[in-house]
């Protein structure tokens, strides 16, 4: 695990990168220098009436500028707050927050396959760009797409759109069976339903695969208990078959995990 | 200006009034990244029963208007555990460790506090009876004086420790509540516990929590929060703390001039990791600026 | 597509289920220069006494996270003024009236009831015996389900027109409360009354309202309302009345899916004076879009 | 009274005019046009957590224009909140709310004594500029003084500090007794115990006397029985001895309320 950071973030620059879709670039104080693919970090809202911090996995980090990049929808009120912040501006974060992907399991000799589904392919994309050996990434969307082409920098980009507009008409595992897709490791972030399928798969095919699971949190720290989802196993921290997504997780090895 | 914040609560003198509020602050460990737990008055760790307890389905959490909802379900990995690895974290603090202690009997309260009762590292227990948020126990024991009265009685014989019974929002007299558990020997009481609510999810037309129901916390509650401590504090002679939104020194010092000795933060810390050292420096500011030399002068002062 | 906003209660039929909460819009007049009466269900007028109450001493008002807090103390000019005034005013508008009724006494209760009996302007009456803010009478008969019952019964002889019944959340069991009415005849129970607080003004260190303590309203009780307002529709088959925080149609709408026929707007017509029509727009935009002709689907779907 | 408006209201400008007092002027539709000297507004905050509208005094209107000037004073988080609006921000307003001074009894031929304490000194601005008789103002501040160059324009103007750090040391009573003022017309606002001396300055003296009263509020229109203060007389509305401060006032007849 990280270390954690309380920290009052400037606002680099924000632009909408598709409809309801934000890309937010913050300069942080040590977030970004120790975030690692696949953590998040929650973000404090202004407006006094939310209390709760928004969980928003990082998309992109540049250490060497402390910068981080949250691509996020407008699902809320909290973003809808997020939305309206400019250069200027900040923001309280906590993070980096979670696990993240375990980069060794994929890397060079090796082949990836990233899957990503929705609002879950952002932290794909610092996955996708620390991993090194072949990455195949397959990304779905309802219909408009995002990010798209900047996976394309490092490694083959296959789509999905639900209905169709582009790609494989179908969910991912369409795209994935419609181009023979296969790796030595996946990963995925998305809809917990897609994980699920995702699961499935990676069993069948006896691959290691590792997901970014999502759930309502209050802590984000691990000290709520709010977080959690079914284990296989007796979890060490909690000694029942929960573990927490903000702690153990987000990323979890499939196997482990009931969903 | 010299200042004292010292209180003393059953016999134990805290530092400070302010300690954390069970099940927000787990046993410290993760807090401790942020905060410096040797600041606080108490740490009161989330609630542990004899044996690992799974807690509720998912979500199990909500916010709601400058508050949240919370149906963890006692989720807790059970007594043994819970004395080899949290206990023995917070030997390294100097800090007083306040124990929650959960049920669905009393026999179950009773065994943990037994398991407890010789452990030095306890400087007091927390019953909470007061649990929206499991079927049997908790709020069951706390919403009705006589069956509070006998647990706190039960747990008394048990206990090698001073006994704060936890109490439940969701009655009609706080009074009663109060006077049933001193009556039964409780050394103190802690109040509130969270409000029961619900949340529909109306494009799903469900509920929002797994459970149906939560519990309702955080500065929302507070105004009742500060009531109910002032009908307590009014009520018993043992002392009284208060919980239930405090965010700053101001609601701190709202349940003190009610009549608390001391006051737990909780959904705060969610916000603000440094909520609970925050509010501290606070009420040392206040203090000073308004000439209070020892804050016992404070409790209960309105 | 053509949508069905009517709802029918005790066999008066509002043309949408959203109406004002007592006390938070006079009887009308006052936000009739901002709103169009002729939108609303139902308008309910603050509570009326026999005679006039001169009400609480002043700081009568408080803010509160996410909500407010209030010790009018039923301040009201009396039925006859009330009756010469207010209903005369009423008459102009296309809405059904709802006469709220306070009293010290089942006999001054029964007193207001007989008064308004005759009056074809009033289309039902609430019977408020959840004040917080008034000594006797108010939450002291609204807490203890005997002399609820009584009340009840007392008030249904002489009333002609429909009795809506309305509950304290300041009890252990809303059941208990909802079936105690229901048992004395009520025709519907409305709920919930504000929970009562207190806020302290620890500079002054002096209580904040002249009253000590004062009912919290607002989208901070929203939560705790809602798992009322269930409570209540599953333990009566009368119709139930919900509100508590009500401030858009998402919040009104978890009242109708928890079970209630009728959502009151209180506390956010202070934040704006046209939010009980905008809830109603709201409420018909949810209903095209999700494909809802009849909002009686609704009621108590989750 | 005058017809009420809710609006959003664009800030034109606000700037701090002393320590922790600010002036900011509003443009409205239809507010600045009907408000009379001694009308209030509303504001709102944008806080969801702050559910409570704040009524501050309008302190100048300028009706060819549509604006409307405010003074307030920091006072906790929602005036904290009002500071921080720059032009280009909004503000949702409600008014002109409460009654106003009664022009009619100074005015031309007649002499009008206006006795400000502290952060009730700005509405006795638009009121000194539209009476027309002999006019003296008295203001009454704790040190700091702000608004009295203004006043200078409409009449001969008396200052008192608490700490003498100008003008008569002491009260504003202090200063109307150092310099014997006297007029056919009293009109006050300002703290509650400056108001009660005002007002058995006036009896004494057999001047008739308008006070601006102050009490918290919740509707700020009259629907709600929050903001009462104690009449001598039962009042019409209420049947009571309680009249509205927010409706009925906020200026009374000295003889007519108890304080
Ligand atoms: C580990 C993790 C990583 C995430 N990464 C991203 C991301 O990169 N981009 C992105 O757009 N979204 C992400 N989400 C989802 C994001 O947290 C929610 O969309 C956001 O919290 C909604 O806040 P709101 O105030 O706009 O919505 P509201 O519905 O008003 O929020 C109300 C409450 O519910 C919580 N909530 C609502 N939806 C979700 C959800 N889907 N998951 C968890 N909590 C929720 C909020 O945090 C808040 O406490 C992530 C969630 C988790 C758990
Ligand atoms: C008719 C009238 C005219 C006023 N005119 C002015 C003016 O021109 N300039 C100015 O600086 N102030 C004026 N005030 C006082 C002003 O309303 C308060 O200072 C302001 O509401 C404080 O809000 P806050 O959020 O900063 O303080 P908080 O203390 O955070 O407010 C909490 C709650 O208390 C209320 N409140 C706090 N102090 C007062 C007060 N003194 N009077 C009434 N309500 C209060 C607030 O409105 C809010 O509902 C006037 C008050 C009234 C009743
Ligand atoms: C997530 C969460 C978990 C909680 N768990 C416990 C618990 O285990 N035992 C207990 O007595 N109270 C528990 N509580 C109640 C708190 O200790 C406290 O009484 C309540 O939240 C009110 O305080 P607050 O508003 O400061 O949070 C919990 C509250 C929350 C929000
Ligand atoms: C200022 C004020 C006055 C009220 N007066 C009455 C009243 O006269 N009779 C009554 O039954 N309820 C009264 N209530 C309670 C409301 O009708 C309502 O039950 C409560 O405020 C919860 O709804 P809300 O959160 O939408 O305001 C009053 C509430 C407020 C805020
Ligand atoms: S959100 Fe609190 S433990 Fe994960
Ligand atoms: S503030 Fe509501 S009546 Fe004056």
């Amino acid at each position: 695990m990280t270390e954690k950071f309380q920290e009052c973030a400037a606002v680099v620059r924000q632009e909408a990168i598709g409809n309801g879709i934000y890309s937010l670039y913050l300069k942080t104080g040590s977030v970004a220098a120790h975030a690692v693919p696949g953590q998040f970090v929650s973000l404090y809202c202004a407006d006094k009436s939310r209390l709760l911090p928004r969980p928003i996995s990082i998309c992109r980090t540049d250490p060497e500028n402390g910068v981080i990049r949250l691509v996020y929808r407008l699902a809320g009120e909290g973003t809808k707050e997020f939305s309206g912040l400019q250069p200027g501006d900040s923001v309280d974060i906590i993070g980096p927050l979670g696990n993240g992907y375990p980069l060794s399991k994929g890397g060079r000799g090796r082949s990836s396959l990233l899957i990503g589904g929705g609002i879950g392919i952002p932290p794909l994309l610092e996955l996708a760009a620390q991993l090194e050996g072949k990455r195949e990434i397959v990304l779905g969307f309802r219909s408009e797409q995002f990010l798209t082409e900047e996976f394309k920098s490092y490694g083959s980009v296959y789509i999905a759109t639900e209905d169709g507009s582009f790609g494989t008409r179908g969910n991912v595992l369409d795209a994935v069976n419609a181009h023979r897709l296969t790796a030595d490791v996946i990963y995925a972030c998305g809809p917990m339903v897609m994980l699920h399928f995702v699961r499935q798969f990676a069993i069948r095919h006896g691959i290691p695969c590792y997901l970014s699971l999502e759930e309502r949190m209050a802590c984000g720290v691990g000290a709520c208990l709010g977080c959690v989802c079914k284990t296989v196993k007796k979890d060490a921290h909690s000694q029942v078959n929960n573990a927490r997504v903000c702690t153990e997780g987000p990323v979890f090895n499939a196997l482990d995990v009931e969903i | 200006m010299n200042i004292n914040t010292k209180v003393t609560i059953c016999g134990i003198e805290l530092k400070n009034p302010i300690m954390t509020a069970s099940g927000t602050f787990g046993s410290g460990m993760e807090y401790s990244e942020f905060t410096d737990l040797n600041r606080l008055g108490a740490v009161v760790t989330k609630g542990v029963a004899n044996v690992p307890w799974e807690g509720n389905g998912t979500p199990r959490v909500a916010e709601t208007p400058s508050g949240m909802m919370n149906a963890i379900g006692l989720q807790n990995p059970g007594v043994d555990v819970f004395i080899r690895r949290d206990l023995e974290f917070l030997r390294k603090f100097d800090t007083k460790v306040i124990v929650n202690v959960c049920g669905h009997s009393e026999e179950e309260y009773c065994e943990v506090v037994e398991r407890l009762a010789d452990e030095p590292r306890v400087d007091m227990l927390e019953i909470n009876i007061s649990c929206p948020n499991v079927k049997e126990g908790g709020i069951a024991f706390g919403t009705d004086p006589h069956t509070a009265e006998r647990i706190t009685a039960a747990v008394k014989k048990k206990a090698h420790q001073p006994v704060i019974m936890k109490l439940s929002p969701n009655v009609t007299s706080i009074p009663d509540m109060a006077r049933a558990v001193e009556a039964g020997g409780a050394d103190a009481v802690s109040l509130i516990n969270t409000i029961t609510g619900m949340k529909i999810d109306v494009n799903r037309r469900r509920f929002l929590l797994a459970n149906k129901t939560g519990g309702v916390s955080g500065p929302a509650i507070h105004p009742i929060a500060v009531r109910m401590v002032y009908e307590a504090a009014h009520s018993v002679h043992i002392p009284v703390i208060g919980m239930g939104g405090c965010t700053d020194a101001e609601s701190a010092l709202e349940f003190i001039m009610a009549g608390a000795a001391g006051v737990a933060v909780g959904t705060a810390n969610f916000r603000d990791p440094h909520a609970a050292v925050r509010i501290i420096s606070g009420i040392e500011t206040f203090m000073r600026q308004q000439g209070v030399n020892n804050i016992n002068e404070l409790i209960g002062c309105v």
